[in-house]
């Protein structure tokens, strides 16, 4: 059992530059901030490392920041540019006993994090919704589909703040 | 001259009487061997996560009841104590008590229909009518209190819906007596029956390591033999002042792991929360109900995640709230959703009737896994 | 009763078109009954009550059942083959029809008294598996395909361990006729085949836990033949949705549902005659002790048609209680274990029977 | 060997224990009822459909708020003075006209969040639970009980009024209407 300040030394120790903040601001367990092209070497090293141990994944989740600069288009509804994307790892050890959340964030624009479906296989539909709802690209996960939405969904990515509903899919009337 | 042969793309679902609702499965068979399964999820997606987005805390509540619509009273169990630790509030004793027992009570109706459909997707339909009417004393125990019998909206932030019904003690003893002898016969009639175990044993195994690696919780991880508990790991609520046991798989007729032990360790979990229930219905404080409930949510800037166990598996949600009184995100780790990811793991190799079995062993609901 | 009826009316195809009335009714008037039968048992089981609007106890929703199902549409998917997919529910039910022509249902009722009844009942209930075939691969679906050879692959394995229990009963009897095997269990339930039969001495103590081995084996294997729980792989609707039937509909549908409960009884009625004394009264004749001769074709009507219905209960009994097999287990039960114990108990009965 | 002779024991044995079960239930009475004939005595705080009472709705409009299917449409005008609405029954004088209050049952997901924000506790789910229709647009209940007629007279006053009140308004300030109308050029 660590204390996030304890793992986030030891990660730091480990992968340097990699390892960006601690966000301790939160009301439950801090956040570590991690670049988004190093998570899946950092999820091995969390998964082997027997100071670690961290074998599961509980939660992958994909979050649209909107913290970029928000225009309203003609139909009053708000377009956001630049800003980030950002994933949320909740982990833990099933024999250890400790958690660890980590967040990664990616340009809005061209969001890609690198997969983690080689470390925890768990996270092979996590990252199919996070694509579906976000448009995240998880580079090298094997098969990248959406999974919640109809495969040929061409209206975007209904997560995002500013997604707007399609009028018509497939010829038919989206609203009923 | 060998002869040419294809295999076969069986199509399962979304409209078939055992995929528990509209989840398809691309079987590619050769014959009746399975060589391998792909689930196409999303014909019951609801949109939750959106309709939460522009929802105020309170409202979201009758949304998660139909995440897991067998476990209603288990969602509202984890959105309100995920809730709870955003505000910060203490919650009344009363209010911790009846909700444990609300809890366990549902567990064990959701682990009935579980049991009960399992045995119906193998062929046995009497117990499945057994096991439902038992449910059905559980589910008039929630009609009583909350008015509703599937989407209870009866836990609410900072409090309860409606305070217990007089007879409600009564009532839930009275179920307990009734309760323990139909299990005795579900042990009879089904669990030790020799076809029963012929079409589990040995089928579907699921080893430990593997389990882990795929993220499955709750009796599909026990039934591999971790005896991983959310209630036991990460004790919320109250769960720490009572005593049970975390039954795992044994492989007692089997293997380790496999369709049988996922069902037994379902079997022997209701007997759990039997003693739960028995524990905290004798001692459930005086206390008003509503008074910890704030009168207007709205909670500070920050993230949650939260973790119950529900009769499926780790129920968690992550909240991120941005200090309005809508959330700004809202994220369900759905049980079945992760556990029926290790779906095409174990089929192969399996036959199509197999197939029936592993899944109904899996115990998925659609809707939490489509959202 | 076809000599009889040629002799009254002088026409030998108006004659044989009257002797097949009689089992086509009884087979129609069963399966109505059967079919309202197995609901009332199943609901009863579960703790429910069944049907209960149409007449008493809604004895008559199989009526309406069946009047709906006339009035149905008459659905082929495009792709079927339509003329085998027209014929396939005919042969079925002719199928387990024609197995009727030899039954005795009485000393009087019987439809063809040929000498190798029992042969001919094996024989032409092999007719099913054709029609089975048709209706699965016709259909074009895989569900009923797949159904189709599951239903094939059953039947014909299960009819080994069957011959073989026949095999036994008329090494032991030494007749093929069906009637002459039920002649010869008569007076009294103790001379019935399954207590040893008619021959009082030593072999026939002997016998007797054989022969309850061997009725229970031809009890599980015809079980197997007629699709039923625990063996209902071909049709099982959790896996196969409804197997070689799937995609029939209307009466077409009906055929095969009458067939099944036309097979029900028709395999009762063999482990009737074979082991239970078939048209024989347990107790002794009625219409024999008020010197009324007329009336005991009847009583034996009576009695034959209770036992059939007995073991036919057994049979929704099981199928109430059982989950079903898995295909590969279903090929285990029939040839590892049904066939070496009736093969073992052939021999065990030569042997005794010899003595 | 062994195995083989158990698990012919155990298939049978099994099957038997089973059927005992299942016998012992055939003559257990059944737990079903004969529905519309019979029908199950529902527990007092049963939720179900909708229902107003339209005597004692002040049209504060926070059951609508409450929805979270948004189901329930309400419109009020403001009552002009000399206009008795009458009071609730617990005691609060209304102040406004419903003139729409729709309840899109078909919509309600009988969550009973719109029940407890109600001041006046008018609006309240029943027992009623059979309530199918042919129509989808029957689904619309509408409670207000003013006819459309009435609604439009109520409207038309309160607008007349607004209107009386501006001018008495405008009266001794005669440049606030130059004002608005410099600030819309």
């Amino acid at each position: 059992m660590k204390n996030p300040e304890e793992i986030f030394e030891l990660l730091k120790n480990e992968f340097g530059e990699a390892i960006l903040s601690l966000d301790k601001e939160t009301p439950t367990e801090p956040i570590i901030s991690i670049n988004s092209l190093q998570i899946h070497k950092i999820g091995a090293f969390l998964r082997d490392s027997d100071e670690f141990k961290v074998d599961s994944l509980m939660v992958l989740s994909g979050v649209d920041d909107a913290n970029g600069t928000k225009i309203k288009d003609e139909d009053g509804v708000d377009v956001i540019n630049g800003g980030t994307l950002s994933v949320y790892y909740h982990l833990h050890s099933t024999s250890l006993k400790h958690k660890i959340t980590l967040k990664v964030s990616t340009q809005r624009e061209d969001p890609k994090v690198e997969s983690v479906y080689n470390v925890w296989r768990t996270s092979d539909w996590h990252e199919r919704e996070a694509f579906d709802m976000f448009g995240i690209i998880f580079l090298n996960h094997p098969d990248l589909r959406r999974i919640l939405m109809p495969y040929d969904w061409e209206a975007g990515y209904p997560l995002r703040k500013d997604y707007k509903n399609p009028e018509f899919y497939q010829g038919m009337k989206v609203p009923y | 001259m060998a002869l040419k042969t294809e295999t076969m793309v069986l199509n399962m679902g979304p409209q078939h009487p055992s995929t528990h609702g509209v989840l398809r499965l691309e079987l590619e068979a050769e014959g009746e061997l399975i060589l391998s399964v792909k689930p196409h999820i999303g014909y019951l997606h609801r949109c939750f996560e959106k309709h939460a987005e522009a929802m105020t805390y309170p409202q979201v509540i009758p949304y998660t009841d139909r995440l897991d619509y067998l476990a209603a009273m288990g969602n509202n169990f984890g959105y309100v104590i995920a809730v709870e630790k955003l505000l910060g509030i203490q919650i009344p004793e009363r209010v911790e008590y009846i909700r444990v027992i609300m809890a366990e009570l549902q567990r064990i109706a959701s682990h009935l229909v579980a049991i009960a459909t399992n045995g119906a997707d193998i062929g046995a339909l009497t117990p499945f009518l057994y096991l439902f009417r038992d449910r059905e004393y559980i589910l008039s125990l929630f009609e009583m209190t909350c008015g509703a019998r599937m989407l209870y909206n009866y836990m609410w932030i900072g409090g309860l819906s409606h305070d217990i019904h007089p007879d409600f003690v009564r009532k839930t003893k009275e179920f307990i007596n009734h309760f323990r002898p139909t299990v005795v016969e579900l042990n009879n009639l089904l669990t030790f029956n020799k076809i029963f175990i012929e079409r589990t044993a040995g089928i579907g195994i699921l080893p430990i390591d593997t389990a882990i690696n795929f993220g499955a919780t709750g009796p599909v991880l026990r039934g591999s033999g971790l005896a991983f508990d959310v209630r036991r790991e990460d004790p919320y609520s109250i769960y720490n002042r009572f005593e049970f046991e975390i039954p795992t798989g044994k492989g007692l007729v089997g293997t380790v792991g496999d369709c049988w032990d996922r069902y037994y360790v379902r079997v022997l979990e209701m007997e759990q929360s039997v003693r739960i229930i028995e524990q905290a219905i004798d001692n459930i404080p005086e206390g008003d109900v509503h008074s910890a409930i704030p009168k207007r949510i709205k909670p500070p800037k920050g993230t949650v995640y939260a973790r119950v166990e529900n009769p499926r598996g780790e129920l968690g949600y992550f909240i991120i709230s941005d200090g309005n009184l809508n959330p700004f995100r809202v994220k369900v780790r759905a049980p079945s959703f992760v556990n029926l990811e290790v779906m095409g793991e174990l089929c192969k190799g399996h036959l199509v009737a197999d197939v029936i079995a592993i899944l109904g062993s899996l115990d998925i609901v659609l809707g939490e896994i489509d959202r | 009763m076809y000599q009889f009826l040629y002799n009254l009316i002088g026409n030998e195809i108006l004659a044989g078109l009257l002797v097949a009335v009689v089992p086509l009714t009884i087979i129609l008037v069963f399966a109505l009954f059967g079919i309202w039968l197995e609901r009332k048992v199943s609901a009863h089981m579960q703790d429910r009550l069944g049907p209960m609007r149409t007449g008493w106890h809604g004895w008559l929703q199989t009526v309406a059942d069946l009047m709906k199902m006339l009035q149905k549409e008459d659905i082929i998917a495009t792709d079927a083959d339509k003329t085998l997919y027209n014929i396939a529910p005919v042969l079925v039910f002719s199928g387990s029809f024609a197995a009727y022509a030899v039954i005795p249902f009485s000393s009087k009722l019987l439809g063809s008294e040929v000498e190798i009844g029992i042969f001919y009942v094996l024989a032409i209930s092999s007719l099913v598996v054709a029609g089975i075939l048709m209706a699965g691969w016709s259909a074009n679906n895989k569900y009923s395909l797949l159904g189709a050879m599951r239903a094939v692959a059953q039947i014909i394995s299960y009819e080994i361990p069957t011959a073989l229990i026949v095999l036994s009963m008329v090494m032991l009897t030494g007749t093929l006729s069906l009637d002459k095997i039920s002649q010869m269990q008569t007076s009294s339930f103790w001379n019935w085949n399954i207590f040893g039969g008619a021959i009082f001495g030593l072999s026939k103590f002997l016998l007797i836990p054989f022969m309850f081995i061997g009725a229970l084996i031809i009890f599980i294997s015809t079980l197997a033949e007629v699709n039923r729980v625990p063996f209902d792989i071909p049709e099982a609707e959790s896996e196969l949705v409804a197997g070689y039937f799937t995609e029939y509909c209307g009466m077409k549908w009906g055929m095969f549902m009458l067939a099944e409960y036309g097979n029900m009884f028709a395999v009762s009625a063999i482990i009737t005659i074979l082991f239970f004394g078939g048209y024989q009264s347990p107790i002794g004749y009625f219409g024999n002790s008020i010197s009324a001769q007329w009336l005991v074709p009847f009583e034996q009507g009576f009695w034959f048609i209770a036992k059939g219905l007995t073991l036919v209960f057994v049979q929704m009994w099981l199928r109430w209680t059982l989950p079903r097999l898995r295909v590969d287990q279903l090929m285990t039960v029939c040839w590892k274990y049904l066939i070496p114990y009736a093969f073992l108990n052939l021999i065990i009965i030569g042997i005794i029977s010899l003595l | 060997m062994k195995q083989y002779l158990k698990n012919t024991y155990d298939g049978i044995f099994t099957v038997l224990v089973g059927m005992k079960v299942t016998f012992k239930h055939l003559f257990t009475p059944a737990v079903t009822i004969q529905y519309p004939d019979v029908k199950v005595k529902l527990p007092e705080r049963v939720r179900n459909r909708l229902y107003v009472n339209m005597d004692d709705c002040i049209g504060c409009d926070q059951c609508s708020r409450a929805c979270p299917v948004s189901c329930i449409e309400i419109e009020t005008v403001k009552s002009i003075p000399g206009e008795d609405l009458g009071i609730t029954s617990n005691g609060k004088k209304k102040a406004l006209w419903v003139t729409k209050f729709d309840i899109d049952i078909a919509k309600c997901c009988y969550c009973q969040l719109c029940v407890f924000p109600c001041p006046t506790e008018c609006i309240y789910m029943t027992d009623v639970y059979e309530f199918a229709e042919y129509e989808r647009s029957n689904f619309i209940y509408k409670f207000a009980t003013l006819t459309d007629e009435e609604a439009v007279q109520r409207k038309i006053n309160y607008e007349k009024l607004q209107a009386e009140k501006a001018a008495a308004a405008a009266k001794p300030k005669p440049e606030t209407p130059a004002q608005t109308e410099n600030k819309t050029e």
